[in-house]
């Protein structure tokens, strides 16, 4: 299983992410710069969190157009799995390879704070070592999660079992559309999440809840659909 | 060089959670009346083309390559 | 809008740019004829208050420095201590009081900007930051308007830049209304023998400008001030500086991968007068000259002056001398992270500062005399008169202790920072191991490979400027004091301390008195408890029409945790466990909260800190938490023992069963005396742990058990943990709400 | 209704990250001949006034109290 990461000017939580997936499968990821046109062969391609290029403009635009995107929309065309965590999801996003968009946070402040997630969906491969509607803490750091998808979209990704995470209710941090915090494509290999399963991976930070996450994804079932 | 400026505003039916905010900070500050507040972005974009038609097309590109999220914005562009 | 070279210069002018008579008359000598408007320029950016420190210096440079913890003590851009295995931590504290008075967002945002560059200049990955904050009265029209802007200022910097915020201070006081303080705090890692200083090293070397253009920000607050001075005045230039994180983040790693090729002989930031001090500090102190070529630097802006690139406090840029065999490594690797690298002048060996633009000479001056030769003040002081007795029995007791509380825990001042600190990323780079909220933020150590070390470092900042307006000796020593207890009550060993002297206008004597009283106070603190000062800053003319803040001396602390398994919080109490309260009943109520709070006065002496006390108790209390058996501890401090026992209970979510009498009640739950702990001990450990008490000979009281849902305090005080969390975080989310 | 566009933009000289990191993205989507970008912000604002000329009053002063910064900003109010 080889992972690549993929660093953008302003990625900054690229390193804890570098530092949970060593932890986890005891390997190194490859470290990719946005400058590059091709990736090196991988089997998971993560975006991590981050203010790529600042958040100018609005948080993830300017990354989606860098040319590494060109060599990753490739591999999800492909199949290979892509995981977006935060400014990562933004990126996804932005770049057209997750539906919706992330907008400012309803209370307008940066949140960081941990929040309970519900896992919607276990049956992809970013999420079976879950149980069906598990509850989990974790962590969000963010001041763009705010999801929105127009009622067409939104209706077709709650159908077809693509919200993959919901905050509670109660812990919703920033206003996102029937509390979406997580979703998946419609082939199910590239999933975008705002939380931040990597800094919840030992006892040290205060739960491991985040590490079956990456389990998952490093030891995908076979031939899954989402 | 060539002067334009390039309105972004969020499509109707988008939450402005911004626009919301700020309405509630004028009424907090005593305005009245209000009906609603949208917020948007402007770009002053100055640049180097042959005409104000080739800059036209030039900055369409731009708006609809980087400078808005169609899935949630919409543009305008003016050249001054 | 330019100013020119050529302007001639008057004694409005001279005392628009901040300097005396007498200093410029100096000037004068020191230059070897009058100096040229760009020279003045460059003379006053260097011998202002902020740069110079000549108020402040003498008295400076009584604080103990030194042990053999310090690798690197006072002078440089930030101190450096070891932690051992060839690591140290690298930390400085700075104040932006005034930009964020200002533009309270941008203000801030700089301030966080300036003290992380002064912590990666020297090679170090800032790992930890705090901030501690000063606002007005909370019935100020502006206070709301400050807070807000400050706060996300803050965050908007250091989230972006991905550092993680632990800890600070957040306090409201009235005499704040036109003078907030905004102290930043950070602290980053590296190895020792990968330290990189300021004092620039061999003749004829490349000098280097790395990071973002130049613009002409924050050029000559004072001159700008007044308009008539130039024909051509286009508009008045905002003096406000933007920051840029982006830049920051994509600098701070440029400039690690580049120190890591060797190319780096020295380096320093450009903050506080730009261009010239970075330049003439580098130069003064390795004993070498400097040339600069203005044309070369990257300029952000068209038609720059001299005088405006001399003076401009653009963000986000350094200045280093280079190793000329290196430079096309170093240059590589600036373009790579979309950074300016230009070679903007050379070190030269006649000890003079020379500016070229356009083919003129626009500054030619001994660089020893701008850098070391700054003058120095003595300046008169009066030892301010101190508060007569306030005894508990003098002391109206309220007798509602119930509602007594509550208005405390419910007050600005102690109430819960979450709204504050949840704007704030605390978890980035995954280390963080306790977050804001209890007494010490804690981060473990990782070595370069990132595995964990199984060390971690503790971080704390406290001042009570209620304590030391009322008196600065036992204020200053109260400072460093609850830093101290504040690192210990997390089993972290002080290690060394960094200060922020935060005081009104030196020129009076009472103001320069509690200046001198402070220092006093926090330098026999340092020295008894063992936390060298090893980087500060002063910040001085606090002051609005004739109104001080008062005297705020913050100290931040580091300390030591060896093994990062044996640590305490504030919220680990278990059921069962058997609290224990180090230290002796309260008795002294002079400006404490409940006098403030409840009573609505600020009188009396503040609570004496006995140091040896404090020390033997410290000791105590850090052994008994690293033996494993200590579940929660906090040190009391504002509010005394009974807020203290409701702040654990709120962090931990359970009630407690506290059983004492006192003949003074409002006193033994409200008194601020010093030097006191509470502990909670697994039941088990109890009789053991008060067995080593008794052996140490350290005062201690058994209070009770942690238990059920309430606190019950003897037949004092009984209330439900759900509603005294409910007063604890509702204050501050139900202010910033609140129409203005 | 009386509907209003408010405009803020950055003053001369002050540093704007976000135009400088638009044109960076810009020109490395393929643009060329770029000058300089300038963000800025809009307001929509939908209000009830008895005429334009008080309408203008109250936004001028919405401006002043919250909506632009004046230390580093500029506004514009325009009636639509
Ligand atoms: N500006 C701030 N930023 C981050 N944390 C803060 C800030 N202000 C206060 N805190 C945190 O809130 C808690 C309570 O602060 P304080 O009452 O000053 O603590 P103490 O009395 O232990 O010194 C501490 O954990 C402190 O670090
Ligand atoms: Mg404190």
């Amino acid at each position: 299983m080889k992972t690549s990461i993929n660093q953008f000017p302003g990625s900054n939580r690229d390193r804890d992410m570098i530092a949970a997936i060593t932890k986890i499968s005891g390997a190194t990821p490859q470290s990719v710069w946005h400058s590059e046109t091709e990736l090196p062969k991988s089997d998971l391609i993560i975006i991590p969190g981050g203010f790529s290029y600042g958040d100018y403009l609005r948080s993830g635009a300017i990354a989606a157009r860098a040319p590494i995107m060109d060599a990753v929309r490739s591999a999800a065309d492909a199949g290979i799995m892509v995981l977006g965590v935060c400014n990562g999801f933004q990126i996804l996003t932005e770049a057209g390879l997750l539906p919706g968009a992330l907008m400012r946070n309803a209370g307008l402040k940066f949140v960081c704070k941990q929040v309970n997630l519900k896992v919607e969906n276990n049956r992809t491969n970013f999420t079976h070592r879950y149980e069906q509607n598990q509850i989990i803490p974790c962590p969000v750091a963010h001041h763009d999660g705010n999801y929105f998808a127009d009622s067409e979209t939104l209706n077709k990704i709650e159908s077809e079992g693509q919200v993959v995470f919901r905050y509670t209710p109660d812990t919703n941090p920033n206003g996102s559309i029937n509390d979406i915090a997580g979703i998946i494509n419609e082939a199910g290999n590239v999933l975008g999440l705002m939380p931040h399963p990597e800094n919840l991976i030992e006892a040290d930070h205060g739960g491991d809840e985040g590490k079956y996450l990456f389990e998952s994804a490093l030891h995908p079932m076979l031939d899954t659909a989402a | 060089m060539i002067t334009a400026r390039i309105t972004v505003t969020l499509k109707n039916g988008v939450l402005d959670p911004q626009g919301k905010a700020i309405e509630g900070g004028l009424s907090a500050l005593g305005f009245s009346g209000i009906g609603s507040v949208r917020q948007g972005k402007i770009f002053d974009v100055e640049l180097d083309a042959k005409d104000d038609n080739t800059a036209l097309g030039e900055l369409n590109a731009m708006c609809a390559k980087l400078l808005a999220n169609t899935v949630i914005e919409d543009y305008h562009v003016e050249i001054l | 809008m330019t100013i020119r070279n050529t302007r001639t210069i008057t004694p409005e002018l001279v005392e628009e740019h901040g300097l005396t008579t007498e200093e410029y008359d100096q000037i004068v000598v020191l230059t070897g004829r009058e100096p040229s408007y760009t020279e003045l320029g460059i003379w006053s950016a260097m011998w202002n208050e902020h740069c110079s420190y000549k108020s402040s210096k003498k008295w400076l440079k009584t604080l103990p420095t030194e042990g053999p913890q310090v690798v690197l003590g006072p002078g440089e851009n930030a101190g450096v201590v070891d932690i051992g295995d060839g690591d140290v931590v690298v930390f400085k504290m700075e104040s932006h009081n005034h930009p964020s008075y200002i533009e309270p967002y941008q203000g801030a945002a700089t301030g966080m900007g300036g003290i992380l560059r002064d912590v990666f200049t020297m090679g170090a990955r800032p790992i930890a930051a705090m901030n501690a904050l000063r606002f007005g009265s909370p019935d100020h029209p502006k206070t709301r308007h400050l807070v807000s802007g400050v706060v996300s200022g803050i965050g908007g910097y250091g989230n972006s830049f991905g550092v993680p915020t632990v800890g600070g201070e957040v306090n409201f006081h009235a005499r704040y209304n036109d003078n907030i303080l905004v102290n930043a705090f950070a602290a980053g890692i590296a190895k020792a023998d990968a330290i990189f200083l300021s004092e620039a090293k061999g003749v004829g070397l490349p000098v280097v400008y790395l990071g973002a253009k130049t613009g002409r920000d924050g050029v000559g607050g004072a001159t700008m001030a007044s308009a008539e001075f130039d024909e051509n005045i286009e508009e008045k230039r905002p003096t406000v500086q933007v920051g840029d994180p982006f830049t920051e983040k994509c600098l701070l790693e440029a400039c690690l991968e580049l120190m890591k090729t060797g190319a780096v002989i020295a380096i320093q930031d450009m903050g506080a007068a730009g261009l010239t001090c970075s330049a003439v500090e580098m130069g003064a102190k390795g004993g070498l000259g400097v040339e600069l070529n203005l044309d070369l630097v990257p300029c952000r802006e068209d038609n720059m002056t001299a005088y405006e690139m001399m003076l401009s406090e653009s963000q986000e840029r350094m200045l280093m001398v280079l190793d000329p065999d290196k430079e096309k490594a170093a240059e590589a690797i600036f373009i790579k992270w979309g950074l300016d690298f230009a070679i903007v002048g050379k070190t030269t060996d006649d000890l003079r500062f020379r500016v070229l633009h356009q083919g003129d000479e626009v500054a030619n001056l001994p660089i020893k005399e701008l850098g070391d030769e700054a003058p120095e003040y003595d300046r008169p002081y009066i030892v301010p008169g101190k508060h007569s007795d306030l005894t508990a029995d003098m002391v109206e007791d309220v007798k509602d202790y119930n509602k007594a509380l509550k208005t405390l825990l419910n007050s600005p001042d102690i109430c819960s920072r979450r709204w504050v600190w949840e704007q704030y990323d605390t978890l980035i780079q995954g280390n963080t191991l306790q977050i804001p909220g209890g007494d010490a933020g804690i981060v473990r150590i990782e070595n370069e490979d990132g595995e964990t070390t199984g060390k971690a470092l503790a971080f704390a900042c406290d001042v009570t400027p209620r304590y030391c307006e009322a008196d600065a000796f036992e204020g200053g020593k109260q400072a460093v004091a609850e830093v101290y207890r504040n690192l210990t009550a997390v089993g972290a060993q002080p290690l060394a301390s960094t200060d922020n002297l935060n005081f009104g206008n030196p020129e009076k004597p009472e103001i320069m008195g509690s200046f001198v009283k402070a220092i006093e106070g926090i330098g026999e603190a340092v020295l008894a408890l063992d936390m060298p000062i090893v980087s500060g800053n002063v910040s001085l003319y606090n002051e609005t029409k004739g109104q001080a803040i008062l005297p705020t001396p913050t100290i931040g602390g580091v300390g030591l945790i060896p093994d990062s398994s044996k640590c305490a919080t504030i919220g680990g109490a278990n059921s069962g466990d058997v609290l224990f309260l180090i230290g002796i009943e309260a008795e002294h109520l002079g400006q404490s909260l409940y006098l403030r709070e409840c009573l609505d006065l600020e009188e009396g002496p503040p609570p004496p800190v006995d140091l040896l006390t404090e020390k033997a108790r410290g000791d105590f209390v850090r052994a008994a938490i690293r033996s494993g058996y200590v579940s929660a501890c906090h040190d009391i401090s504002d509010g005394g023992l009974a807020v203290a026992l409701a702040e654990i209970a709120i962090a931990s979510d359970k009630g407690a069963n506290i059983d004492i009498t006192s003949d003074f009640p409002h006193a033994a739950l409200f008194g601020e005396d010093q030097a006191r702990y509470i502990l909670a001990v697994n039941a088990d450990y109890a009789d053991m742990f008060a067995a080593n008490s008794e052996g140490s000979g350290v005062s201690f009281t058994r209070l009770g058990q942690v238990a059920g849902d309430r606190l019950i305090i003897g037949d004092y005080i009984s209330l439900s943990v759900q509603e005294m969390k409910q007063l604890h975080e509702s204050w501050f989310p139900e202010f910033m709400a609140e129409a203005t």
